[in-house]
This record gives structure tokens, C-alpha cells and sequence, in this order.
């Protein structure tokens, strides 16, 4: 992780023309090849790009909010958290189908299924992507939410309290869930369609002022696509050292966990999966109305930019 | 008490004992006390009142979006929405609960040990290196190693919040101690007082002033421990709501969690203050 | 100790300093009583009164010594002339203007010597001085009354280091370093053995003599007062009546230095003792 | 010198003026002051070395897996992996750095504003209600807040450290001065002395011990915002190492950021200790 | 004040506490200078010598008092006989037995009052009572010692609110309420005007009468020692030689209370005066 290029230029940051910030984050692999190969600053000769890494969804929704980034990487949930609580973000390119998200038991557990964690202690993360994979499951499953108990931990923690017996399953999350299997801990349940898939968003305002730039954004990312489906290795090592996992987890994830050959464009699978999710943010009261995720489900995706660079 | 420069002079502050003319007089011109309080309040509530109207017209004139920063009105309405909901006093109460167990147990804890290496060099030569580095270790860095020491119950929550509030009572107390006017020691030692009856007649009361500063850290202190506290398996509490706002882009709710703490962890200053004058009063 | 070196010390600045006149009218002082201290229980009234109706008036260059009975009120009426409290009744008069607060033109030896625990000797000391003063004039004139009571030696302790009388002398270089229009002393010579004390008595005269300021000294020890003041003041409270009031003015006589078996001064000095309530025949 | 029960005497760390026999004996015996100071590193060595023979012991025994908790032995390992990378010192580096700015930004401003409240009615009557409030907002909670007002770059995250510095200098200096001996005050205003000159001769040299308390207590408090701080979109620093590592996964590097933490807290605090004391021989 | 008060301050646990003896065997003592002091830069020597070479012998119930220059280590001797200082060299002997460190056995009254500002003077004086004394007796006796020292009045107020002399006397109270085998007193008197210490030196030698205790008791005034010691000590130094050391015994002839004009009174009066260096004639 060094790329610290921007750290202090950063403090410039804002819709100046020629200045463009943009994210990187271990759970957007297409992010770490561009900037590794610097195809972003060749594509916009004389724009300033400014690398700020997102340390997680929320992260890169924060840096979108405060206009402290122009294009950021967040999970689809995410996006649409944003989009319904008010963040003017509009999601511009697809860059993943990840299967990041898994219910998780420890090595040796007794739970074989889903219906066995009928009263069971689960950790998630609220309002992250396997949190939205957990519920589903247990719908999927025949259960409530009201049949087991949440545990609301951070996503490593959530890994120590499985480790070490506070909780008897895990929605876990890559790359700590790659590793935690390699520690011997058991996948119980996946589902690739329970994922929320990769959004790359922009400001509304980005969109509006700089639109150039937004394609140019978007055909880059087209590119290192292409690149990243045939120089699998590299790309394995590339973020292998950016997050500074081992080789073998993030060959897992690269390899088994996630798809990147995909139809780029936002529409209706990814509609889909979010109107599932939606529901639950009004419930837990993060969202103060359904009309609200409606509203934001219908004005969420900008699929021209992607469209024009799929052609 | 020449105050010309609007700089107090000690007298003016002085609560107990020498009343001059001015305040005899004031005395017999009857009880001032309570309107004197209502001033008093009525000062103090300038600035924030000031960062209020800030607040209202930066929002009011489109300076920042509404995610970026609700007016004040938004933010009153998430709390209606939690009260509403019966959520609010649940966080409030349980993260007071936490706050004030942690920072009795961090407290105590920091007022012995200060005590014991403050004045035992054997004990400063062999503990205080690790404390001065242990003092270090930010909130954050603890809720891993909490979790897997003591699971993720309410002890890991209040263990966390007590080491929170331990420091700033161990460092005033063990610093303070070694300034204890010698004098007024050696007068005690030379009338027969030693070891904990030493402390306790003569060191204690000496540096109360500093106990009291340590504790008001402490449970601000406290405070700032309860959000990394709350990420431990919590559902509920304002650090909660901080943090679970924050990732939600509930920048109106994140508001009031940040209002609330700050309200409260006043209040509770407030009275840790009552505490204090009585105190001084007693022992200063 | 020498003549030469009182003169000068007076010598740079003389004249800038002029002796002030100092009037006590009608002074009265009263504490509250802390509030519960156990003090209060008992008491009907939650103030105390200290002092009384206090007249009194001291002419420019005037020595007045301050005579009374342990916790009859001198350091309180001290503490008036300073302007360090407000008197709760009357008023005080410096130069003949009514005067609040501290006066630039008084300097004070307090009752404990109340030196900076993390100054030296020298730099407690340079407290003192004016604050227009020169840096290197000031340098010298505290080194030369370092020299006059005795302190050269050790300019550079620490108050800690040095002995009670010491401590009291360098509190009186301090005051003195100050070239006061009023120079108010409270029991300076109180911790000092009878030769040190003699020659500190003779310091305080030739500083009078070389620079004549106008001076209330606290003191216990009347042949003290009959030595060195022309007036002589008794505080002293009536019988039954709290507060303390002026209760002997003696005026002093003969020119200083005096001669301690002068027959004028032995009356005077029985009359003093006997209003202090000392039976000079026992004993 | 009665030291029977271990409780040191105050005699005992005397370190200026008096020096009774014992003392001038030693000091006959030649310069013991080396082998001193290493024998009171190797006493002060004991605890940490306990600790981490235990942190062997149960990793050895498996009482832990090693993602729990890594042994000793993997922690270096990363830590020379990171070396290697030419990365290690660049966190330590641009760390250390934030951390002192901010904690000499906000030490400053503690110490100007603790004087100005602890000394002027008016201040403490205007202010100390907004800042005691101030005090109780957990630093994560000004991250939304930082970023928002100062975007994401250096001033930011200088900001958020200065402010977890400020506090405990703001506190310790406002609540020492109310304490400084009145006899002391009285002489320096009856020599003349008022306002910013009675504050500098006597007020502030008077509470010197009270300032290093809230000193250290800043500086502990500076490392700990930096977690923080390196949270507004850094890439580099041993907070962002933190919570990088916590993110993903590696224990073996969360826990050397942990260490590096604690043991370079640890030593600037231990430099700021060797300013203190030359600063109390002067004042106090 | 009267005396059956002293009689009853005594009577319940008479014979308790009995009166040692204390000798000073080759006693010396030096301080290093202050590290980075000013004092150090120009001293050849970092140490200084305070005592050379003190023997002094103190029999059980004797009164001796001990005078000496200001600065000349009188306090430095007394806080040696207090186990408050180890002497660089020689040694303290309390009843025969090398004694090292704090006695339960001696009671010191400081130079200054150095009483607790947060407790009031009722408490501070309890503070002297021995550990083992029962609370009812020992706030009796506290009682008791306020009225002798005439502070029967401020027992509930602060040291802060009260003057010079009563804090002088609170902390005399404080030392006999130890009820000492050796009373070690550092001019309990100075504060006080004629009459307090008329009435306190009374008290003082009542107390001895009641419940005779080994008293070394530091005075500047020639007086005073003659009035109350059996013997009296000056300490010195020699010219040129660094250390002051006892220069001079005198056996005080007479018993108490003692006649001030007293022709072999006068006679000691004026030799000790010249031994601290006054000319009994001049002035
Ligand atoms: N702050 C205070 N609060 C209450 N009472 C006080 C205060 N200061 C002084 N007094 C009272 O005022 C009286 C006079 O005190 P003051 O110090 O003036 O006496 P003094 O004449 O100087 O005595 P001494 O010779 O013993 O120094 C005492 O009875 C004391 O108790
Ligand atoms: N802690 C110390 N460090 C250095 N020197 C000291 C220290 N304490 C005392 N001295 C020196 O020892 C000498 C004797 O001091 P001491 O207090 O015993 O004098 P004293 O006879 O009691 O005088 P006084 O009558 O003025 O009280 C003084 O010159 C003083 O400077
Ligand atoms: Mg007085
Ligand atoms: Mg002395």
C-alpha cells in the first residue's frame, strides 16, 4: 500500500478542472491495476489525479459526500444507503461481481446448515454487504431474523469472536474470510446473487461539470478489465501487495471469489438484489422511508457513460 | 483588587474565607445566589447558542448540501424520529451506564496505582515504563485484543472504558505526588506518619486539585473510549449510533450522537465539577 | 556594610521616589466566617470583626511602628495600607487621594518571607525592583543589597537552601529594592538573632536616613519600636467589643541612633509594656 | 530517612539541594550514574519481558491460533517483511511527525487558553461550558466533521491531533491555576506584578508539574487521535497500518503496529520526562 | 491557663512517655550545591559545610537552649535530632542508642508553622497526638492545648484565616499534644508579641514542671534562654574555617521562674551577647 503520491496534494481536492480525485481500495482490484499502471494519467494528460484510498465502503462514501473524491469504489448496498440518505452519487460502472461475502463456522463446528443456527450467535457488520448476505440467507432458509441473535462487530472482530467461541457463525468478508478458511475455518453458506456486486460512483456534480473526465474514468476501467481477465498472476500480485495479504488468499479471492467479466452496465440484475436489500435499511430505521429507497432505486444508475464505452 | 484588565485577580475567585468589604456588602444586600447562577448560564450559553446560528445559516445559505451538513432543524427531527421509535433513551441510558461504571472502576484502579508508584521509587522503576507505554495504545487498538481476552459481553465494553479513564488519574496523581510541598511532609513524617497513613492525612489531601483534574480527564477520557467500546458487539448506545450513522451516511442522526455526547459528557462534567468545589472546599 | 554602600544605592535614581503620606480614616475590617467550617456553628454572627474605627495618619518620612497583641490586627491593617484587601469600612488615603487597589509607590516585607521557590536569592530579590528600572542598574543595586544584609554569599540558592533569618532578610532586600514612597514592614526582624537583628535595624535606619521614606513596621519587640520609630502605635481592642483600635499613639523621643538606657525611653518603654498588659516588676 | 517499608521518602528523589551523608558518600565513591540509569532499565525491562514471555508461552501452548493471536516471533517477522519493503520507517516517520506537529499545535493553544480561562473570570464564564462539551466528542466523531470543513489532506489530520492534544494541557492548566498558593500570588501582585507579567513570574512556574502532567498527558492522548486521523484517507502512517491490517486480516501486523504504538509513545513520552525534570529542577 | 489545665493535660496517662536523653557525638553535616545553581559556578567545592564536629549531651528533663548566628545551622541540628536529616558524619544517640531515622520519641515544633492548610487548627494540633491515643481523650487533650495556647476561640479555622502568632502557637500546641520524650523546638516564640510569650514560655516551663521532658529549644533571644534553660549552647564557626561547631556552654544558675535583674543574670546576659558578637555598651 504506498501510492502515497497524493497525501498532501490531496488537500486540493475539489472540482478544480484540472484536478481529478479518484479511489483506490483493496475490494475494487481494477482500481489497483490502473493506478499500478498509471493508465488513468495517460488517458488525462494534464489533469492532477489524486489517489485516495477507501478503506471501505463507507470510507469512499464519506470521501463522496464530502467532495473529497470525485469516483468512488463502494459495494451496491452501499450506494443505494447513500443514494436514499441524501448523497448525490450516481453509480457510473460495475467494476465486479464479487462473491465477498459467506456465512462462516469455525473449524470443527456442529453447524452444518443454515436451520441449525436457530438460536445461534452471528456476527456482522450492520449495514455492510454480509449483513445484507446474512439476512438473505436466513430467508432463503426458512428463518427470521428474530431466530438468531446479531452480534454487531467489526469485520476482523467478527472473525476473533468465531475463533474464539463468542459467536457459533460469521458473515464473514473478503480478504480476512480467505484467510480465516486457510486458518481452517468452514464456508457454511455462499451465494454469489446474495452480493451486492462492485459500484464505481461519482458525484452528481462530477457528472455534470466534468463529464469528459467520467468517460475517460469509465474507459479505463474498461481497459484494465480486459488486461486484468488475461494477466490473472499479475493482477494476483498486484493486490496481494496492496493489502498485504498473503499471495495464496488473494489468489482465492481473486480466482474463486470474484467475477470481473462482467456486463459492466448497471441495471436490472443489480436492481434486483437491492430491492431485497432496501426494505431492510427502512426497518432497522437507517432509511427513514421506503419511498425514499424508491426514489433513490430509480435514480441510482448513469449507465451512458459505460454503455458508450462497452461499444 | 486591582481587575482592570478584566484578568481575575485569585480573590475574586476565592470561595471560602476572606469576604472584603464588597462581598459583606453584597451579603447584606440579600441572596444573589440564584440569579447569579441564571447569569452565569446565560453567559455560558452565548458561544454554543453563536455556533448554533452559525450552524443554521451556513445550512440556510446552501454553503454545504444537506448529507454534507443538516441544518439544525434535521437534526432536531432525527431525534424526534428516535424518540419516537423508543430508541434514544435506550442509547443514552446504556452508554451513561457504561460510561460512569468504566470510569469508577478506570478511576479507583488509576488513583491507586498512581498512588503506589508515586511514591514508591521501587514501584516506579518497575512499572511506569510499561504504563507510559501502555498509555499509548489507542482505543481502537484494544477492541481486538478485548474480544479475544473477554469475549464480547458488557466486561470487554466497561474493561475498555476503565482503561480509558485510568490514565489520566494514574499521570496526574503519580506526577502531582512528587510535588507535594516537602515541608508540609516532612511535618508529618516527623509526626509519626508513614505509608498509607501518610498518603492519605497529608499527600492526598495536598494534591486534590490534581486528583480532580485527572478524574475530569478521565471521564472525558471515558467518554472518547465509549465509541471504540460500542464497536464491540453493541446494538445499542451512542457510540453505536455514531458509528452505525456514520457508515449509513445518516449525517443527521451522526449529528445529534455527536451533540448528545457532547451535552452529556458536559453534564457529567458538571456534576464531577459540584463534586470538585465541594472538595476543594474541604481540602484546598 | 558600609555607609558608602547605602548611599550608593541610593544614589542613581535619588529623588525619584518621593516619601508619600499615608492616612487611615475611620478603617474598619471584618472576615466571614468560612462557610461550614465548624467555626460558624457556634457563632451568632457568620463575620468576624477584626478592626475598627482605625485613625490614623503618617506623614511623609514619618517611621511608625505597629504595636499589639498576637491576632489583634496589624498584618490586617498591613494589608490595607497595601491595597491587597479593601477595607470593609472607611477608607485609605495615599498622598492624600483615597486609594483601591496596590499602589505602585508601596512596597511590602510580608510576616513570612513569601520568596519564589523556583528563584533564586537574587532573582527573588529583583522582584522587587521598579519595573522601569535599567536591567544592569537593577543588577547592581540587588547585588549591593545582597551585600547589606548579609547575602552575598549565596545570591544563587534556592529558597530552600537557606536558613529562616535568611529567608526574612532577603524578603527585606526585596521591599527595599523597591525605593518605596511607603515601605510597610511586618515584623522584619523577627526571625533573626540579636546581633544580626541589631544590623539589619541599622540598615533599615541608613536606607531611611540616605532616602527618607515614609515607614509601618510591625513589630513585637517594643524596644525594637523604641528604637527605631518616632511614633509608636498601639492596636488593641476594648474589653467586650470585637474589633481592634488604635488604643496609644507615644511619640518617641530624641534623635536616632538612641541610647537604649536613655531614662526618657525606659519610662516609655514600662508605659508600653503595661499597655501590652506585661508586668514589668515580676519576672 | 526512614524507608522501612519501601514507600519512598520524599527525601529519596530529592533530585536538587540536599544531599545528607549517604549521598555524599556515594558521590565520594566516583560517578555510579550509568550503572544507575542501567539498572533502572533493566528493573523497568522486567514487566515487558514478563509479558512477552507470557504472549510466547500461550501462543506456544496454542492456547491462541495464530491469527488470534500471532506469536512474538511472527510479529517481527512482519515487521521485517515491512522493513524490507522499504515501508516500516515511512510509517514510523510520517506518524512521529503528525504526531508532534499537532501535539505542539495543541499543547500550545491548551496551555494559551488554559491561562486565559483559568485567570479571567470573563473567559471562564464565555468558554469553559463550549469547551467541556468540546471535550466529550470522541475523536472518531470529528472525522465526518474534519473532512467536511478541511477535505482530506495533511491539515486535516494535524487538526484532529492538535485536538486530542489540546484537552488535557486546556484542563490540568485551568484547574492548576485556581490552585496556585495565594501568598505567592499576593507578593507578586504587591511587587507590581499583573496580567500576562504575574502569570509568567509566578503563575505558570508555580503549577510546572500540573503543565507536564497535561503535557504527557497530550502527548498520550496525541497518539492516541492519531488512529484516528490516519483514518481520513491516508495510506501511510502506523494508525492507517492499524486499521489497514485490521481490515484485512493481519494480525501479525496489527499487533506490530500495536507494539511500534506503544514503544514509540513510550519514548517520546521518556524524552519529554528528561524535559520535565530538567524543567522542575529549574521551577520547582 | 491556668494550672490545674496543665495538671489535667498531663494526669491521664502520666509516666507514659518518659524523658530521654539525646547526644550529639561528633555531629557534622554538609549540603551539595544545587546542580546548575548559580552557586555552584563560582564554589570550588560543591559541597558545603554546615556542622563540624558537634558533641553535645542532653540529660533526661533538661532544658537547653541553643543559640547561634542566622544561618549558622541551628536548624540544621535540630532537624538532626529529629531524625529528619542523617548527619554526614558522627552520630545521634536518643537514650544511649544510635537512633537513625524518624523517632517516635521527639516532637518538633518547625521554625515555620508549617500546619496543614485544609485541616483546621483543632486538627492539626490532633495530628501531634501520639497514634495510640483513644479519640475521646485525644480530642480532650486537644481541647485542653488549644485553651493553653489561647485559641480556644478559632479551633474550626483554617491556618490561612488566622494571624502570624496563632499559627505559631497551633503549631506549639501540636507538638506538645506529642507528650515527647525530647521536645525539639525552633523558636516557637518568635512571632509573638510580649505578652503571648510571657504567657507562653510560662506554659511551656508548666508543662516541663508536669511532666518533666528533655527540651532543646532554639531562641535568637538572649532572654529567653536565660529565663528557661538549664543550659544554654551557642554555636559558631571558627574565622576561615567552614562549619559552625558549639562554641560555648553555659550552666544558667538559679530555679525557674527566674528574676530577669538577677546581678549573675545580667552578668551571663552580657557575655553571651558578646560571644554572638553585640557590644552590650554601644546602643
Ligand atoms: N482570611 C481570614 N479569614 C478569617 N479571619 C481572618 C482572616 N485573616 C485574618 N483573620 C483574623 O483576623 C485577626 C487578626 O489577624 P492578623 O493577622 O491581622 O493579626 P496580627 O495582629 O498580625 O497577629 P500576629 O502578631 O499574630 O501576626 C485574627 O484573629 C485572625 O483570625
Ligand atoms: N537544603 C539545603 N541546601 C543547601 N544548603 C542548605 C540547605 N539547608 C540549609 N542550608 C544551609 O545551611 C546553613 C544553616 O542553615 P540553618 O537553617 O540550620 O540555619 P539556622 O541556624 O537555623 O539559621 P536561622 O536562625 O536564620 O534560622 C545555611 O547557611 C543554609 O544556607
Ligand atoms: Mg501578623
Ligand atoms: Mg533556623
Amino acid at each position: 500500500g504506498e501510492g502515497a503520491g497524493g497525501e498532501a496534494a490531496a488537500t486540493a481536492a475539489g472540482g478544480k478542472d484540472g484536478a481529478l480525485n479518484i479511489d483506490w481500495a483493496t475490494y475494487n482490484p481494477l482500481s489497483l491495476v490502473i493506478k499500478e499502471k498509471g493508465w488513468l494519467e495517460e488517458a488525462l494528460p494534464g489533469v492532477t489525479v489524486t489517489w485516495v484510498q477507501s478503506a471501505g465502503s463507507n470510507k469512499a462514501n464519506e470521501a463522496l459526500r464530502s467532495g473529497a473524491v470525485d469516483v468512488g469504489s463502494t459495494a451496491g448496498s452501499a450506494a443505494l444507503l447513500a443514494r436514499a440518505n441524501g448523497s448525490p452519487i450516481k453509480t457510473i460502472s460495475l467494476y465486479s461481481q464479487p462473491e465477498w461475502s459467506a456465512l462462516v463456522v469455525a473449524k470443527g463446528s456442529a453447524v452444518s446448515s443454515v436451520a441449525d443456527l436457530k438460536g445461534k450467535q452471528i456476527a456482522a457488520t450492520k449495514g455492510t454487504d454480509p449483513y445484507f448476505f446474512l439476512l438473505q440467507a436466513l430467508e432463503a432458509n426458512g428463518l427470521a431474523q428474530s431466530d438468531v441473535t446479531v452480534q454487531n462487530l467489526q469485520h476482523a472482530d467478527g472473525r476473533t469472536a468465531l475463533e474464539n467461541g463468542s459467536v457459533d457463525a460469521w458473515a464473514g468478508l473478503d480478504p480476512i474470510m480467505a484467510a480465516a478458511e486457510q486458518n481452517g475455518a468452514k464456508l457454511l453458506f455462499r451465494n454469489i446473487d446474495f452480493n451486492t456486486y462492485g459500484f464505481l460512483n461519482a458525484t452528481e456534480s462530477f457528472l455534470a461539470e466534468r463529464p469528459e473526465q467520467a468517460q475517460a474514468v469509465v474507459d479505463v476501467y474498461e481497459k484494465a478489465r480486459g488486461w486484468a481477465a488475461s494477466n490473472l498472476e499479475e493482477t494476483t500480485e498486484i493486490l496481494a501487495k496492496a493489502a498485504g495479504i498473503e499471495p495464496a488468499v488473494a489468489a482465492k479471492v481473486l480466482k474463486e471469489r470474484t467475477r470481473l467479466a462482467i456486463d459492466p452496465v448497471p441495471g436490472e440484475a443489480q436492481r434486483k438484489v437491492l430491492e431485497k436489500v432496501g426494505p431492510i435499511f427502512v426497518a432497522s430505521g437507517d432509511v427513514s422511508g421506503q419511498d425514499r429507497i424508491d426514489e433513490a432505486l430509480a435514480s441510482l444508475f448513469e449507465p451512458g457513460l459505460v454503455s458508450k464505452a462497452v461499444k | 483588587m486591582s481587575d482592570a484588565e478584566g484578568v481575575r485577580t485569585e480573590a475574586t475567585h476565592d470561595d471560602g474565607g476572606r469576604a472584603a468589604a464588597a462581598d459583606l456588602a453584597v451579603a447584606r444586600a440579600g441572596r444573589p445566589d440564584a440569579r447569579a447562577g441564571l447569569k452565569r448560564a446565560a453567559i455560558g450559553a452565548v458561544v454554543p447558542l453563536a455556533l448554533l446560528a452559525l450552524w443554521q445559516w451556513t445550512t440556510a445559505a446552501g454553503l454545504f448540501s444537506a448529507v454534507q451538513l443538516p441544518a439544525p432543524g434535521a437534526v432536531v427531527a432525527a431525534g424526534a424520529e428516535l424518540v419516537a421509535r423508543g430508541e434514544l433513551w435506550s442509547h443514552v441510558g446504556i452508554s451513561t451506564q457504561r460510561v460512569l461504571l468504566g470510569f469508577v472502576i478506570g478511576g479507583a484502579l488509576g488513583l491507586a496505582l498512581g498512588s503506589l508508584v508515586g511514591l514508591s521509587a521501587w514501584a516506579d522503576r518497575l512499572l511506569s515504563p510499561t504504563i507510559g507505554a501502555l498509555r499509548a495504545v489507542p482505543s481502537l487498538a484494544w477492541v481486538p485484543l478485548l474480544i479475544l481476552w473477554l469475549k464480547i459481553g458488557e466486561n470487554s465494553k466497561l474493561t475498555l472504558i476503565a482503561i480509558g479513564a485510568f490514565f489520566p488519574v494514574f499521570t496526574t496523581v503519580y506526577l502531582a505526588l512528587r510535588h507535594v510541598d516537602r515541608k508540609l511532609v516532612e511535618a508529618g513524617r516527623a509526626f509519626g506518619l508513614a505509608g498509607v497513613r501518610l498518603l492519605t492525612t497529608i499527600q492526598l489531601p495536598a494534591i486534590v486539585p490534581a486528583i480532580f483534574s485527572g478524574l475530569r480527564l478521565a471521564l472525558a477520557q471515558a467518554w472518547l473510549f465509549l465509541v471504540a467500546a460500542e464497536l464491540i458487539a453493541s446494538s445499542m448506545g451512542l457510540g453505536f449510533l455514531l458509528t452505525d450513522s456514520q457508515n449509513n451516511g445518516r449525517t443527521d442522526r451522526l449529528l445529534l450522537a455527536i451533540v448528545l455526547l457532547a451535552v452529556i459528557g458536559k453534564i457529567t462534567d458538571a456534576l464531577l465539577g459540584v463534586a470538585e468545589r465541594w472538595a476543594v472546599r474541604r481540602w484546598a | 556594610m558600609s555607609s558608602s554602600a547605602v548611599a550608593t544605592l541610593s544614589a542613581p535614581r535619588a529623588g525619584t521616589t518621593r516619601a508619600a503620606s499615608l492616612e487611615f480614616r475611620a478603617v474598619g475590617q471584618a472576615f466571614a466566617a468560612r462557610r461550614g467550617s465548624r467555626a460558624e456553628k457556634g457563632a451568632h454572627d457568620a463575620v468576624t470583626r477584626v478592626l475598627r474605627d482605625v485613625h490614623l495618619t503618617l506623614v511623609p518620612g514619618e517611621i511608625v511602628a505597629l504595636l499589639g497583641p498576637s491576632g489583634s490586627g496589624k498584618s490586617t491593617l498591613l494589608r490595607i495600607a497595601a491595597g491587597l484587601d479593601t477595607p470593609a469600612e472607611g477608607e485609605l488615603l495615599v498622598d492624600g487621594t483615597p486609594s483601591t487597589g496596590i499602589s505602585e509607590r508601596c512596597a511590602v516585607g510580608f510576616q513570612e518571607p513569601r520568596l519564589a521557590p523556583w528563584l533564586s536569592v537574587q532573582e527573588n530579590v529583583a522582584l522587587g525592583l521598579p519595573r522601569t528600572t535599567d536591567r544592569r542598574e537593577g543588577q547592581a543595586s540587588v547585588e549591593r543589597l545582597l551585600h547589606l544584609v548579609g547575602l552575598d554569599h549565596c545570591a544563587g540558592y534556592r529558597p530552600a537552601e537557606i536558613s529562616g533569618g535568611m529567608a526574612q532578610r532577603a524578603s527585606l532586600a526585596r521591599a527595599l529594592a523597591r525605593r518605596p514612597g511607603v515601605l510597610l514592614l511586618d515584623e522584619p526582624f523577627g526571625a533573626l538573632d540579636a546581633l544580626t537583628r541589631m544590623k539589619m535595624q541599622d540598615l533599615l535606619l541608613r536606607v531611611h536616613e540616605a532616602e527618607p521614606t515614609t515607614v509601618l513596621l510591625v513589630t513585637h519587640d517594643v524596644d525594637e519600636a523604641l528604637q527605631l520609630a518616632d511614633r509608636v502605635v498601639v492596636l488593641g481592642s476594648d474589653h467586650g467589643i470585637p474589633g481592634a483600635r488604635v488604643k496609644h499613639v507615644l511619640e518617641v523621643p530624641g534623635a536616632r541612633p538612641r541610647d537604649r538606657d536613655d531614662a526618657a525611653l525606659v519610662g516609655l518603654r514600662r508605659t508600653l509594656l503595661t499597655t501590652l498588659g506585661v508586668d514589668t516588676h515580676h519576672h
